[in-house]
């Protein structure tokens, strides 16, 4: 089956051999990682996680907005949704495969990442997170890979499958819920500490996920004209805004806790993102422009007839997916150290192999789920 | 006390033996191996170590405790504030304690210079994130450890300190020592340390080193739960803060102020 | 077939697997399951051991006294000329990759089909007699006794293989069963032991040149009659000659193209194309069968009965060889040929005398396929074809297991089929190309009185059959090989009522356009055409 | 009842060295005799099968042909499905050798209800379960073979080193579990659960299909047990083998046990390998179908024995059907 | 001899897999010719002043086990002495020790190349002990140099 996801015109094989480059420039800014530490990425003491973690935080969100798609189809049998579901569980998988290489790039000791199952420790967050995460990845590739592979065959569905997708659904919920405590549960860092962390995570992964899908629905589109069903593109951009508009309000919650409270601590790294701190400014050109460009995709998509038109469509579904992906990214991860628990301002600058190793991962998570959605769409098309 | 390999050695041999060819008693081969075969008691008793930093006491410019520390405990200076370890160093009085209002409240200066080091907090946050338990809190004496043998590196205990304590190698830690102590191990890349109270002395009633290098006395190491201690009388004795304690990490380390 | 059962019926198969153990389940012979064995008639015409009349099912097979030394003899012999037998004897580690690859047992369920098991039969006599363990430890090294019941399990099982090779592809050290079932049946010929639908045809082939038994003015006779169709379908003459001498090529063909329908639309395809062309050819009655039975009898019938190609090539004093639609033809033609009954060094290296075109891949053999000669025609612009004529064909295409697995001719047809048809659809892709299924009617086993076996067989074909008629409305199957022109028919008309079968050459035929025709309103069948509009009809002729 | 006769056999090879060290103190033969047989045992019989197999000769070239011929120029042959050359087949095999190409292709059948009637249809799902377990367990035992060699070689050459390094790559426990053993155990344990759970495979199953897995598996198992359970003097254990492999064998100090069930099991293996299927290392090599060019109608493949047979000549055919050809007007040699 | 076919082939597959299969055997004749094995010297004696100033009778524990589990034992150790803080280690005599692989191990066995290095290399193993723990002074002071050789090229 693996095998149909390799066969396409030139143009896609240029694509898998770009991304494959890419992927080896990464490995090889990694390899110097694992010899030279972490010393070579932007990464300090003041600001411990960054551009990798960011990176993960944000791929969680998109790995659960699967269950959008889930939701609808097998629990509301909503039968427009056929042939997008599974598009949803390849960009899932994709998607924590690269959680998952991110959080290898971020590890001190990536060897010894075996010690997670090795000892065990239930009250950390990170040891669920890694669990549900794997969980994840394995229900969304498993039901992926049955149902295509019977799509193919035309034989039954295993059994097992179905409840496999039932369990999904809260399993998704969870993936993001158990990453938004990641942060959530830290004492003094004043951005995480919130308790709608979690609600604003799924909002903003129900805006960006659907937001990701329909721009790649639209690239396979354009590139092996395969087609889904309109319906499902409209219903999908109607789930895309409705999670921006929450994700909007949420933040906005936020503002109107710290500075009506006025708590210095809570006020201090929405300053510090939004308009500087202590002459530091350098995240506040991108976190306004995250805000900018997330309300003009929402107001633009409000209108029908804009949703209707494609060109716009993908145009104010990039401008989310920009949006979220810089909101939840960078501003979250590296803000949330800003200042720092000494009452310091450090900022930070990601380096060159910092960026390359985050490329690869990238890379090979483009790979991965454009070699699943050829083969989805070659299976389906031989049949 | 169990007198244990010599005697139980061939035995052992023999059961794994069987248990090899039995093929699939594999699990209870390593059962029977893994536990139990070079175990020895050790008593157990209440201690919770802590220790007063006497803020008047402390001289300015003076670094003797943070450079007895880090030699002994071979800490890297790697000149560059990125990739910085510190166990035990100066800061001043505004970051450690960010809410007093430093024009009114006059037992110090903002600027003043404060010593800082890991608190070996009661309830420690870093110690409730870490994935394997390389950083946990050591039952006998209530000190924060660190495994550097099991440490992944993966960082969360520095996010979850609300103190800054922590310190992660992000490049080879022995291309920063200068001088070697022979007697403690250095780290290696990519592992979280922080201060060990140094564990490794106070055993045998030493004091911890920056104590010991303390010309002035202003530090003070003892067991915040023997009510006869030093310590302990110090604390009655004076007015003392500890760091952000609205957090409820019950910080072990007080400042007389 | 009056007592067959219904399609739904037989589709359904059970693959539960017998509690007994497979050596111990036994061998029975129902109607409609087996071949009729060998009758004495052909057998003495070949000069083939212990002529007699027999049935199969009788308990007694009136076999000879030494009939085990003989064959254990022979297998010896086998083991010492052919390498591939002692290997693949040697090295299956039955893996069960090829279990549900072969499509007698997706067909039947019965465990005996899966190739591993078919070699197994043999493995297991093969074990008793060459490898110390066997001899040793009998049973437990899973070895076994040659016996009467043995022979009948052979008989039954190595007579439900035709010998497709679809699970050598599938087999990690490419053991195939066809060469297995080949020497079994050798085996089984050493002691009188064989199905008369085989041999047969294969002293018919001996005898007069082909294994309808047609002799010399039959075939002249009903070439003829073809020639009045065509006169009256296009309005054209055509003059095809017979065992000229100094023609250029000699054209070989399957014998069922003269005479059997539809190979005959085939034939009529051949005789167009040569006409428009105005190639220097020949037919001839002697060499008048393609098709090689011994094949399915042994190698060195395949032999007796392959050299009269070549004599009679040097005797017409032709310079090269060209071959017809068949599978097992070219199965021989490609494998064996030249190296049994060559070197040809009395023919000339082909070279098409249309477009230059050097065959140099068959300069050895020095035979060409149709294909082949057709594609590189297409492809130099030297035939005039008008795609319309089959419009109102929707056709898929059936890579021939010989030619796929044995030869390796993909493209050549499906090039031709996209120049002369516009609605060509291919069948799923585990299906067709080198995973293509056998219609359950090759090597022999394409007789009456084993229907229900057959249609088994060809259960796999005809489904992937059904599926592009469903989905795409396919309604012409189309086959480069005598026996799928034989067999589909029926199967066809079984599983999936509504699909016809035609030869390549035949859809070549319907397209091309020949110098002057006259209008043409109905195919070579006489089907009428779809024809478009009066008043653009002319611009469809490209 | 296979698989206990296999079980049973593996186990009592097992307990005839543990006893035999153990108990009867027969190290001499255990260490030294058996293995040493067992090496002549295994290349003699190795070689003896190559030649048996070389003694008969590939009358006929019978390529399976899986990709499209060499034939006009316009049309893309397959280099490796249809070889048209050395360097195709040198291809075909390194693919077939190195990465089970035929296994790749693996499908599963099965029966499809069909929507519009009351029939079924055959279904073909893809399938590599069987091409991953067994690239899984080949590589894994490759690999663990290659680094045995830090055991038979001094100085040890890097590469060796390199690759236990990469097999130690994950920190896991102490000595630092190598992955090649977790993925042969797991991958045995597949292949031998395949062969009871899939059951067309239990049905074709013979005994000799068992023992290996079993003596595979227990090979493994004795193998993980010194090394991370009841620890073996690993010096003396490269004592042991250097003597060996320099003519000069001489026994260690104690050795434990488990290290002699070990080796024995290990030479079990070297003495059943040439009488076994498990010559299929040799025999692929050998597979005709696959290390044959597909070109045969373009060079003349020879057939050393090739006979001449009985034909049925054009005189005979003209003489038996003479007067109906002239019926016919064909032309005749003979008037 | 006998009849055989592709002889050329045949026998360059037989001679590969013999050559394969015999490395062991000949692998010193040609490859590594000047070094026969020698077994890490059986005879070194262990520096054992520190453990008579101690009182100990000698090693913790006998020759054959240290030698097969002394890895286990380390491993064992400093699990207790890290996250136990129980750093005494009673052996079968009855005599206590300090569990430190420096602080007790190393000061007998104080020359690690004969006493570590001779067999892992032998064995092809390595340990990484060494990465962290820091071994005899005369280590130290190369460490020491190398150490401040790196910060004046910085």
């Amino acid at each position: 089956m693996i095998e149909k996801g390799f066969k396409g015109n030139n143009f896609y094989k240029i694509w898998l051999l770009g991304l494959a480059l890419v992927a080896a420039n990464g490995i090889y800014f990694y390899m110097r990682q694992l010899d030279e530490g972490l010393g070579i990425t932007g990464m300090s003491r003041d600001i411990s996680w960054g551009f990798y973690i960011s990176n993960f935080t944000f791929l969680v969100g998109v790995a659960a907005s699967a269950v959008m798609l889930v939701i609808p189809y097998y629990l509301h049998h909503y039968k427009k949704f056929d042939k997008v579901v599974i598009f949803g569980e390849w960009l899932a998988v994709g998607a924590v495969l690269m959680c998952g290489l991110f959080i290898m790039a971020d590890m001190g000791q990536p060897q010894r990442a075996f010690n997670i199952l090795l000892h065990p420790t239930p009250g950390s967050v990170l040891f669920w997170d890694m669990n549900v995460l794997t969980g994840y990845v394995a229900i969304n590739f498993v039901v992926g890979w049955n149902t295509l592979k019977s799509e193919q065959s035309g034989l039954k569905l295993p059994g097992w499958v179905k409840p496999l997708v039932f369990i999904s659904i809260p399993w998704a919920v969870g993936i993001h819920t158990v990453t938004a405590f990641l942060y959530a549960g830290l004492p003094g860092r004043h951005l995480w500490l919130t308790a709608i962390m979690a609600p604003r995570f799924l909002a903003s992964a129900f805006a960006s996920g659907p937001a990701f899908l329909l721009i790649l629905l639209h690239v396979v589109k354009k590139t092996t004209r395969y087609e889904v069903e309109p319906d499902a593109i409209s219903t999908l951009s109607k789930i895309m805004i409705y999670g921006m508009i929450v994700n909007i309000f949420f933040y906005s919650m936020e503002f109107f806790t710290a500075f009506y409270s006025n708590i210095p601590d809570h006020k201090e790294t929405l300053q510090y993102l939004f308009f500087g701190l202590d002459g530091h400014d350098k995240l506040v050109p991108w976190v306004r422009t995250s805000a900018v460009l997330g309300i003009i995709g929402v107001i633009m998509l409000l209108f029908k007839k804009v949703r209707q038109t494609e060109g716009l469509l993908i145009l104010g579904a990039l401008l989310i997916f920009i949006s979220t992906y810089i909101d939840k990214g960078m501003a979250l991860v590296i803000g949330g150290f800003i200042p720092s628990t000494l009452g310091e301002v450090t900022e930070y600058t990601i380096t060159y192999p910092e960026l390359s190793i985050s490329l690869g991962i990238w890379a090979i998570g483009f790979f991965t789920i454009s070699v699943f959605f050829k083969m989805t769409i070659n299976i389906r098309r031989s049949i | 006390m169990k007198l244990n390999n010599e005697v139980n050695r061939k035995e052992f041999l023999k059961l794994s033996g069987v248990a090899a060819l039995l093929g699939f008693g594999g699990p209870l081969a390593f059962k029977i191996y893994a536990s139990g075969e070079f175990d020895a008691a050790e008593s157990n008793s209440k201690v919770r170590y802590g220790m007063a930093v006497d803020t008047r006491k402390c001289k300015e410019g003076c670094t003797d405790c943070a450079s007895a520390c880090h030699l002994k405990h071979n800490v890297p200076d790697h000149k560059s504030k990125k990739n910085e370890i510190k166990w035990i160093w100066k800061e001043p009085a505004k970051h450690l304690f960010q809410d007093r209002d430093y024009n009114i409240e006059a037992e110090f200066s903002a600027d003043m210079p404060f010593l800082t080091l890991c608190n070996h907090c009661k309830n420690p946050s870093c110690v409730r994130v870490c994935p394997t338990q390389a950083t946990w809190k050591r039952k006998d004496d209530g000190i924060v450890m660190m495994d550097y043998h099991r440490c992944i590196g993966c960082r969360f205990c520095m996010a979850a300190c609300p103190y800054g304590s922590r310190s992660f190698n992000y490049a080879e830690p022995r291309k920063g020592i200068a001088k070697l102590n022979p007697d403690f191990p250095t780290r290696t890349r990519g592992v979280v340390e922080k201060c060990n109270f140094c564990e490794e002395i106070i055993g045998t009633g030493k004091n911890p080193y920056c104590v010991q290098s303390c010309k002035e006395g202003a530090l003070t190491f003892g067991n915040l739960n023997d009510p006869d201690s030093e310590i302990r009388k110090l604390l009655k004795n004076n007015p003392s803060i500890k760091r952000k304690a609205g957090l409820g990490t019950e910080p072990s380390v007080f400042y007389l102020v | 077939m009056a007592n067959l059962p219904k399609s739904e019926e037989l589709s359904r198969v059970n693959y539960e697997m017998p509690k007994k153990v497979w050596s111990k389940v036994e061998t029975t012979f129902e109607p409609g399951t087996y071949c009729y064995g060998e009758k004495a008639g052909p057998v003495g015409i070949l000069g083939l051991p212990n002529p007699r009349e027999w049935d199969p099912a009788d308990p007694d097979w009136k076999l000879v006294p030494d009939w085990k030394e003989t064959m254990n003899k022979s297998f010896k012999t086998r083991l010492e000329r052919f390498r591939s037998l002692k290997v693949f004897m040697d090295i299956c580690v039955r893996c069960g990759a090829c279990a549900d690859k072969c499509h007698f047992y997706i067909g039947t369920g019965d465990p005996k089909n899966m190739p591993v098991l078919r070699a197994e039969l043999m493995r297991s006599v093969y074990r008793k007699q060459n490898t110390a363990s066997g001899k040793l430890l009998g049973k437990i090294a899973g070895a076994r006794e040659m016996t009467e019941d043995v022979l009948k399990e052979w008989y039954k099982y190595f007579y439900q293989c035709t010998e497709c090779r679809r699970c050598s592809i599938f087999c990690p050290y490419g053991i195939d069963t066809a060469e297995i079932t080949m020497q079994a049946r050798e085996l089984m010929h050493e002691v009188g032991v064989g199905i008369n639908w085989v041999v047969g045809p294969a002293s018919n082939s001996f005898m007069t040149g082909n294994h309808l038994g047609l002799k010399p003015h039959a075939i002249v006779n009903s070439v003829e009659s073809l020639l009045e169709d065509i006169k009256s379908i296009t309005g054209v003459t055509v003059n095809p000659t017979f065992n000229r001498k100094g023609a250029e090529i000699l054209f070989i063909t399957p014998s069922a193209d003269f005479f059997a329908e539809p190979g005959i639309y085939t034939m009529m395809g051949y005789l167009l194309l040569f006409e428009h062309i105005g190639l220097d050819y020949t037919l001839s009655t002697y060499a008048s069968e393609g098709g090689n039975f011994g094949l399915f009898t042994s190698h060195e019938m395949m032999k007796r009965l392959n050299s009269k190609m070549y004599a009679e090539a040097e005797r017409l004093k032709v310079k090269w060889l060209l071959g017809g639609e068949c599978g097992h033809m070219w199965r021989v033609v490609h494998q064996y040929m030249s190296t049994m009954t060559g070197p040809a060094s009395f023919l000339e290296k082909p070279v098409s005398p249309i477009t230059g075109t050097k065959f140099s891949f068959a300069d050895s053999t020095k035979f060409v396929h149709i294909a082949e000669f057709t594609a590189d025609l297409i492809r130099n612009n030297k035939i005039k074809l008008d795609k319309s004529r089959n419009d109102h064909r929707k056709i898929t295409f059936h890579d021939s297991c010989n030619i796929s697995r044995g030869m390796g001719m993909f493209e050549e047809p499906r090039y031709i089929i996209k120049n002369v048809a516009n609605h060509f659809f291919e069948m799923p892709e585990e299906t067709i190309r080198e995973k293509t299924f056998c219609c359950g009617s090759g090597s022999g086993l394409n007789t009456n009185e084993f229907m229900e076996t057959r249609l088994k067989g060809g259960f796999a074909r005809a489904s992937a059959v059904k599926h592009v008629q469903e989905t795409h409305g396919v309604n012409l199957l189309t086959a480069m090989c005598a026996i799928d022109r034989a067999a589909f028919p029926s199967l066809l008309n079984y599983w999936t009522p509504g699909v016809d079968t035609s030869g390549l050459m035949e859809l070549v035929g319907n397209a091309l356009v020949m110098d002057g025709e006259k209008k043409r309103t109905v195919d070579l069948r006489d089907n009428d055409l779809l024809l478009p509009p009066e008043n653009s009809s002319e611009g469809s002729h490209v | 009842m296979k698989i206990l006769f296999a079980l049973i056999t593996v186990l009592i090879l097992s307990l005839a060295a543990f006893t035999g060290v153990e108990y009867l103190h027969m190290e001499y033969v255990f260490g030294i005799v058996i293995p040493y047989a067992a090496f002549i045992i295994f290349i003699a019989g190795f070689t003896a099968k190559i030649f048996y197999w070389a003694k008969s000769p590939v009358p006929f070239n019978i390529t399976t042909t899986a990709g499209q011929q060499k034939s006009l120029k316009w049309i893309k042959s397959d280099h490796f499905e249809n070889p048209s050359g050395s360097f195709g087949v040198i291809g075909r095999m390194f693919m077939e050798i190195f990465f089970f190409r035929s296994l790749f292709r693996n499908t599963k059948a099965g029966l499809v209800k069909s929507s519009k009637s009351e029939s079924f249809k055959p279904g073909y799902a893809s399938d590599k379960s069987l091409w991953l377990g067994g690239l899984m367990f080949h590589w894994s035992f490759l690999y663990i073979l290659i680094r045995h060699l830090r055991f038979f070689l001094y100085p040890i050459p890097s590469a060796i080193v390199t690759l236990e390094k990469f097999d130690s790559m994950f920190q896991i426990g102490l000595p630092i579990f190598y992955l090649t053993d977790a993925i042969l155990l797991l991958s045995v344990t597949f292949l031998f659960l395949r062969r009871v759970f899939i059951p067309q495979v239990k049905y074709i199953s013979l005994i000799a299909d068992f023992i290996p897995l079993f003596l595979i598996l227990a090979i493994a198992f004795s193998g993980i047990m010194m090394r991370y359970v009841s620890r073996v003097d690993v010096i003396g254990v490269k004592e042991l083998v250097m003597s060996l492999t320099s003519f000069s064998p001489a026994l260690p100090e104690k050795v434990s046990s488990v290290f002699y069930v070990h080796f024995f099991l290990v030479s079990s293996l070297f003495m059943y390998f040439p009488f076994s299927k498990l010559m299929h290392m040799g025999g692929v090599f050998f597979s005709p179908t696959r290390n044959m060019t597909g070109d045969s109608r373009r060079i003349r493949h020879v057939n050393p024995w090739n006979y001449s047979v009985k034909v049925h000549s054009y005189e005979e055919y003209e003489d038996e059907f003479r007067e109906a050809m002239k019926g016919a007007g064909l032309p005749l040699d003979k008037e | 001899m006998f009849k055989m076919y592709s002889k050329i082939k045949v026998f360059t597959g037989v001679f590969i897999f013999l050559a394969l299969a015999t490395f062991p055997f000949w692998n010193k004749v040609f490859i590594v010719s000047k070094t026969n094995y020698e077994m890490p010297d059986a005879n070194i004696k262990p520096a054992l002043a520190f453990a008579r100033e101690n009182g100990f009778s000698g090693c913790i524990e006998d020759r054959a086990f240290m030698r097969a589990k002394h890895m286990k034992l380390l491993n064992h150790w400093r699990n207790e002495v890290v996250r136990e803080n129980k750093k005494t280690y009673i052996n079968s005599k009855g005599e206590h020790f300090n569990k430190s692989l420096t602080g007790t191990c190393l000061k007998c066995h104080s020359n690690k190349e004969e006493f570590c290095d001779s067999c892992h290399t032998s064995a092809g193993v390595k340990p990484y002990c060494f990465d962290c723990h820091i071994t005899g002074i005369q280590n130290t002071n190369q460490l020491n140099s190398k150490a401040e050789a790196i910060h004046e090229i910085k």
